[in-house]
């Protein structure tokens, strides 16, 4: 089991080396740089020094080998390029909470509340329940969440003073944009849910419990909805990204100051450290997402657990099925 | 026992002699009785009967007749500015009034229904295509090729896709149609490559794949007259799944300014325009988000019809 | 008032499907006491495994339900009308259930102990949580599952199939029911494995006043394990009776096309198998007369007319079909297993 | 009797495949066994006894993993381009489930036909519309259904269409895998009368795999038991069902039931003990002595041969000695 945990731990650095140094590369040779990007004619000289103080004149590789060693010794990741003597870290540090705040209240009432709804559409299928979900779950797959936003504002804010139009202060500045960031996943996940619970209650184990006279709540709770669990949990860490992706829009209007609105700004004006730096949170938020429900497996399925035991890779095999 | 009538054998109340003269099994009775269809027509008839997903077809038509000659219906062209008109009301003249350079809103929401829809459908069968090629070589060659192929996937799908759209706009140095589709494409295709991987896999170990090897037929007759002609079901309903997310996320990316570029438009671009002036112009901002929710409805029930009609577990 | 443990009258159950009503039952008596056993035997789809399933009112999520008129009666009490509550009651500590497969019918997330216990510990409140458990290994060992210690603690998919079933008939007698109905227990099982199971049933029968019902297609397991067995086909009863007078002198074309179509040790090899043509009626459509009028060898036009009623041959042994009637002419049954 | 024609002639062949972590699943563990023109072989066993790898793997669907299958006097493994075509045509399979074993997207005819499109080439079209009326015509169906789709049809209908896909091509052999495992009872009847019909009439060879022993005593001549990849015991079927040797064949066809009420097959059967261990941790030895009343430490350590106990009749185990050795 162990081995197993530190395997799925080792792949997922990996990945994350690659696809962060694989950013690096991308970004670094796009054709422009930071100084032309925000100063014209500036002479060769003044250029060449400013390549020199940030490392740029080097080599790709030793650049890269340069942010690896920077992060691996000193935990940096890097001078900003725009922001001079600023480390990249410190933005991050600073604005990150708000965006990762925002994102897990959007994903953890979204998916609740998307699964609340789901269950209850397939346990009552063919009634209101039903009709509702399905109709929340249309809704929530054909209103683009900056509409949603604008109509919001609109008559939270416009018409009907009860809520703060932008900006980042107290509670009260959340509710808008959670509420925003929710409609996607509750939709997904009411979708979802409804299917993988009728899937389950179609099985044959349900109609064991059902023999033993179990009342239908306790059915539910205890066999139903821990096998629904497997399939939503491997759906949570594209949920994840997709969030963090989502936030984008919502922090710019709304107003917050979040990660998002300063990922584009770092982009438009070409600061490389700060664009790998960001990649790399969030590349790392998905990459350690995808790890997380690789280690649920482990609490929810018995199966899966036993297999880790075992130290065994899945491996399709191709035994012929003997009956 | 309950109590039964012992006396039946001998009723012999309105029988008579011939009704007890053995025929036996008429043989020709054992025919099929039910009406002969094929697999296409049965899924179309299945199709048929859920109300939503027509409904959802009949909505498309709609919109893309209204999207093909919406322009030219329209009494002005979409790119033509005239600043005396700045959001110039709704009126016999300009049917969704216009926008602040004076340019009649109309013509741009359909042509932005243009552009919206080329990213959708094409974008989608691209990735449908590079997707099926990809799944379909992995799935062939199997073994190692098969699984360093999937790792591939695996690692270009951990990257965030709007990194991948910002850096190659900054990268192509140019906004637009070509670049968006690009990049949503870049990571689009793995989902459905994982798709038609898994479907392969699963068809190339079913019986009457196995039959056909031991017939002698030929590898590549195999594929064609069994793997895809079993795969294209999948396939299409991922098309039609795909085409309202990728209008979504054209959408997205034009509302934070990395997509079209005016003059040119579409739905997401108009959208994004028109926030800044929603509460006073609000209905700039109605007629392009109608047009995407509807489009994404028509798509999303259309799917799910398709689906259900498509889908071999579901057949009885 | 009924001197049976089980009473069925008339039962009949429809699922409603999109393409209409699919009458899988059509009126089926029959009754049960204390200590014996009885075998529902018949193919496919004719209606066997929904009939015991009606008697504790067990559907899942299908879109089954019991027609008017239909009774059943266990120990006096009508099953039909009960509600909820009463139904829990019934189910576990009334009647316990065996299913086919035992690979797919316990749930695979949790313990084997935990879902023996849940049911003790469901219908008695007073048992507590390690009581519940303790009787759980009691019962696995009951049942013939080394270490059962060790065993409760672990999950399904690391049981082979036989010890799968066999914790299936823990789980079945767990509350102390007094109608375990076995659904085709042993068809998904190994031969072998099958004789392991079918014997421990057989000692659960001797040890203990229960009483079984044996749904299967298997004509063979029949007659080691039922004391009477009935013969279902479309959702009706053709024929009745024990095991003896159904094996010595059955008396319905379809009991004789079943006993015959196995192969047995004195039939002659690779001679014809007695077959019977064509396939079971559709349940959708209305079926005049008998139903397996279509396929019956010795069909004469009557039976497309008219379903025949219930003849009593003996005290127990009842058939129904037109060729008991005294206009009918007079038909022998066929050998076992010789050509037709 | 004069001396029977040899078709297949397998020698020692094993069949393993990789397994999680590392491990081989050995399907198929070192079983030799000749198969004769015209005859039906039978083949028994319990689920994960490597009867249907056997079957698979004479058809040339894996690739040993060692031995050899000789066909008519050639190895399979020296076939040529031109001897796999011959090979297909001649040696076919029916399958388990008639339901997954036909395309849902293809018609009936267009299945029936998929064969002659490989083997008969120079057909035209009417001929090979005709061909398929024939063969449908073989199995009892008319022509009408040629036109239909697979999910039209019940399952002995199906199981009738993949015997048709078999015989078109007109092969002399047909491996049958447990060809009436998914079919009723009174269908099951059906099924096997018309194979049968169809080996007197066009002099079919057989290999019949099945758990059901009663349906393989029916059909079979010779019959070979396997248990856990390996072959235990092989004969006619006479010798076999009259007087099986091996402790586990014993076993099992003690266990076969008989619809007989006046006497217990469940009483009077040979208990087993145990189950059949996991062909990945199969036992080093005889590959029965974890379950067998009669082993010995010899047994634990030594594989047993198949030796010929009497005239055509062959046992693997070590307590049993030739009659006139």
């Amino acid at each position: 089991m162990a081995r197993y945990i530190i395997k799925r731990i080792l792949y997922m650095f990996l990945v994350l080396f690659i696809v962060v140094s694989t950013t690096f590369i991308m970004i670094h040779s796009i054709p422009g740089d930071p100084l032309t990007a925000t100063v014209e004619n500036l002479p060769e000289a003044t250029r060449l020094n400013y390549y020199a103080r940030y490392g740029l004149d080097k080599p790709l590789m030793v650049q890269l080998f340069r942010f690896w060693k920077l992060f691996l010794t000193e935990g940096s990741l890097g001078e900003s390029l725009k922001y001079p003597g600023r480390m990249a870290e410190e933005f991050i540090v600073k604005y990150a909470p708000i965006s990762f705040q925002l994102g897990i209240w959007g994903l953890v009432i979204g998916v609740s509340l998307g699964m609340m709804l789901g269950i209850n559409a397939a346990l009552h299928k063919n009634k209101l329940p039903d009709y509702f979900g399905t109709f929340v779950a249309l809704l929530g797959t054909c209103i683009p969440a900056f509409v949603l936003a604008a109509l919001v504002q609109y008559f939270f804010t416009v018409k009907h003073k009860w809520f703060p139009t932008a900006g980042w202060g107290g509670a009260i500045y959340f509710v808008l944009p959670v509420l925003c960031m929710t409609l996607s996943p509750v939709a997904t996940y009411c979708r979802y849910m409804k299917s993988t619970v009728l899937d389950v209650i179609n099985q044959d184990y349900i109609l064991t419990a059902e023999s033993k006279g179990l009342p239908r709540g306790l059915i539910i709770w205890r066999h139903v909805l821990r096998n629904t669990l497997m399939p939503i949990v491997t759906m949570l860490a594209p949920s994840v990204a997709g969030l963090l992706g989502g936030s984008f829009i919502i922090e710019s209007m709304f107003a917050i100051p979040g990660l998002g609105t300063y990922f584009v700004k770092a982009i438009n004006s070409r600061d490389y450290t700060m664009v790998v730096a960001m990649n790399f949170l969030f590349t790392a938020t998905y990459v350690f997402s995808l790890l997380v429900v690789d280690l649920l497996y482990l609490v929810i399925d018995p199966r899966v657990r036993l297999e880790a035991k075992q130290n065994r890779r899945a491996v399709a095999s191709n035994v012929p099925n003997e009956n | 026992m309950s109590p039964m009538k012992t006396d039946w054998i001998n009723d012999t109340e309105g029988l008579t002699p011939e009704m007890f003269v053995t025929v036996g099994v008429d043989e020709s009775k054992d025919r099929v009785l039910r009406p002969h269809i094929s697999y296409w027509q049965d899924a179309f008839r299945r199709f048929k009967k859920n109300k939503l997903a027509v409904f959802g077809a009949i909505l498309l038509v709609i919109l893309m007749l209204l999207v093909i000659f919406g322009p030219i219906m329209a009494k002005h062209s979409f790119e033509e500015t005239n600043i005396a008109e700045s959001y110039h009301p709704m009126d016999k003249d300009y049917w969704f009034g216009a926008d602040k350079l004076g340019r009649d809103y109309f013509a741009r929401v359909w042509q932005g229904g243009r552009v919206s829809i080329i990213i959708g459908v094409s974008g989608a069968f691209i990735c449908a295509f590079v997707g099926c090629i990809y799944g379909g070589i992995a799935s062939y060659f199997g073994g190692r090729i098969d699984s360093f192929m999937m790792r591939i996937v695996e690692i270009l799908s951990s990257i965030p896709y709007l990194l991948v759209v910002i850096l190659l706009s900054l990268w192509l140095d140019a906004k637009g149609i070509k670049t968006l589709l690009l990049a949503m494409c870049l990571t689009g295709w793995t989902g459905i490559a994982r798709l038609v991987r898994s479907q392969m896999i699963t068809l190339r170990q079913s019986d009457y794949v196995l039959a056909a090897k031991l017939l002698g037929v030929k590898p590549l007759k195999i594929v064609t007259s069994h793997l895809i002609p079993n795969t294209i079901g999948l396939i299409i309903v991922n098309i039609t799944f795909r085409v309202p997310s990728l209008i979504f996320s054209e959408a997205f990316l034009s509302f934070l300014g990395l997509g079209i570029q005016s003059p040119e438009t579409s739905w997401g671009a108009l959208c994004s325009a028109a926030q800044t002036v929603f509460t006073f112009k609000p209905h700039l901002m109605f007629f392009p988000a109608l047009c995407i929710a509807l489009t994404m409805l028509a798509f999303t029930l259309m799917g799910d019809g398709l689906r259900d009609a498509l889908d071999p577990r579901q057949r009885k | 008032m009924s001197e049976h443990l089980l009473e069925v009258k008339d039962l009949a159950v429809s699922f409603s499907s999109y393409a209409g009503k699919i009458r899988a039952v059509r009126g089926v008596s029959f009754h049960l006491d204390a200590g014996e056993t009885l075998a529902i035997v018949g193919e496919s789809g004719c209606g066997k495994t929904v009939t015991v399933k009606a008697l504790m009112k067990l559907y899942g999520n299908s879109a089954a339900f019991i027609e008017e008129g239909s009774s059943i009666l266990f120990k006096n009490e009508e099953v039909v009308t009960m509600d909820r509550k009463q139904l829990s009651k019934l189910r576990g500590e009334g009647i316990g259930m065996i299913f086919q497969d035992p690979m797919t019918s316990l749930n695979p997330t949790l313990t084997v102990g935990y879902q023996i216990a849940e049911g003790i510990r469901f219908h008695d409140k007073s048992v507590s949580k390690e009581e519940a458990y303790k009787r759980a290994a009691e019962l696995l060992a009951l049942v013939g599952i080394p270490s059962p210690e060790e065993r409760i603690k672990q999950y399904p998919h690391q049981l082979s199939g036989g010890m799968r079933q066999r914790v299936m008939i823990a789980i079945a007698i767990a509350c102390d029911a007094d109608i375990i109905i076995c659904d085709e227990p042993t068809t998904a099982l190994d031969v072998t494995i099958q004789a392991q199971v079918l014997e421990l049933l057989n000692e659960l029968k001797e040890k203990t006043n229960k009483a079984f019902i044996l749904v299967t297609h298997d004509l063979g397991i029949v007659f080691d394990f039922a004391d009477r067995i009935q013969v279902m086909y479309a959702g009706v009863i053709l024929e009745r009776g024990t095991k003896y007078e159904l094996f010595d002198e059955p008396h319905h074309p379809y009991t004789w096309a079943l006993l015959n179509s196995v192969p047995s040790k004195q039939s002659q090899r690779k001679g014809t198998l007695y077959s019977i043509q064509g396939t079971p009626p559709d349940l959708m459509m209305d079926i005049k007369g008998c139903p397996f009028a279509d396929r019956c060898v010795y069909c004469m036009p009557i039976c497309k007319e008219r379903m025949p009623e219930e003849t009593p041959l003996s005290e127990t042994h009842s058939v129904c079909c037109w060729l008991e009637h005294s206009m009918a002419p007079k038909v022998k049954a066929p050998a076992a297993g010789g050509e037709e | 009797m004069e001396e029977k024609k040899v078709l297949f002639d397998v020698k020692n062949l094993k069949m393993y495949f990789p397994a999680r972590g590392g491990k081989l699943v050995k399907a198929v563990d070192d079983v030799s066994f000749k198969i004769y023109e015209g005859e039906t072989f039978g083949v028994v066993g319990e689920s994960g006894c490597g009867k249907t790898t056997v079957g698979r793997t004479i058809l040339g669907v894996y690739e040993q993993t060692s031995g050899e299958i000789i066909y008519r006097g050639k190895n399979t493994a020296d076939f040529k381009a031109e001897d796999k075509m011959a090979f297909s045509k001649n040696c076919q399979m029916i399958f388990q489930d008639p339901a997954a074993c036909l395309d849902p997207r293809m018609s009936i005819g267009t299945i029936v036909s998929e064969g002659l499109t490989v083997h008969y080439r120079n057909m035209s079209k009417a001929e090979r519309e005709e061909r398929v009326n024939q063969v449908l015509a073989y199995v009892g169906l008319t022509s009408d259904y040629a036109s239909r789709f697979s999910h039209e049809l019940s399952g002995g209908q199906r199981q009738r269409i993949g015997i048709a896909r078999a015989l078109a091509i007109e092969p002399g052999f047909i491996v049958c895998d447990e060809p009436i495992a998914a079919l009723d009872v009174s269908i099951q009847a059906q099924v096997v009368n018309l194979l049968t019909r169809l080996q007197k009439e066009l002099g079919l060879t057989y290999m019949f795999i099945s758990h059901d022993l009663s349906m393989v005593r029916h059909i079979s001549d010779r019959i070979a038991v396997m248990y856990l990849g390996s072959l235990v015991e092989l004969g006619d079927n006479k010798s076999i069902y009259g007087n099986p040797m091996h402790p586990y064949t014993r076993a099992l066809f003690s266990a076969i039931p008989e619809p007989d009420p006046y006497h217990s097959w469940l009483k009077s059967r040979v208990h087993l003990q145990g189950e059949i261990p996991s062909p990945i941790n199969a036992p080093a030895g005889c590959k029965f002595c974890t379950r067998c009343p009669q082993a010995t430490e010899q047994c634990k350590l030594e594989p047993p041969a198949l030796r010929e106990i009497e005239s055509g009749h062959f046992v693997a185990c070590h307590q049993i000695q030739p009659v006139n050795a």
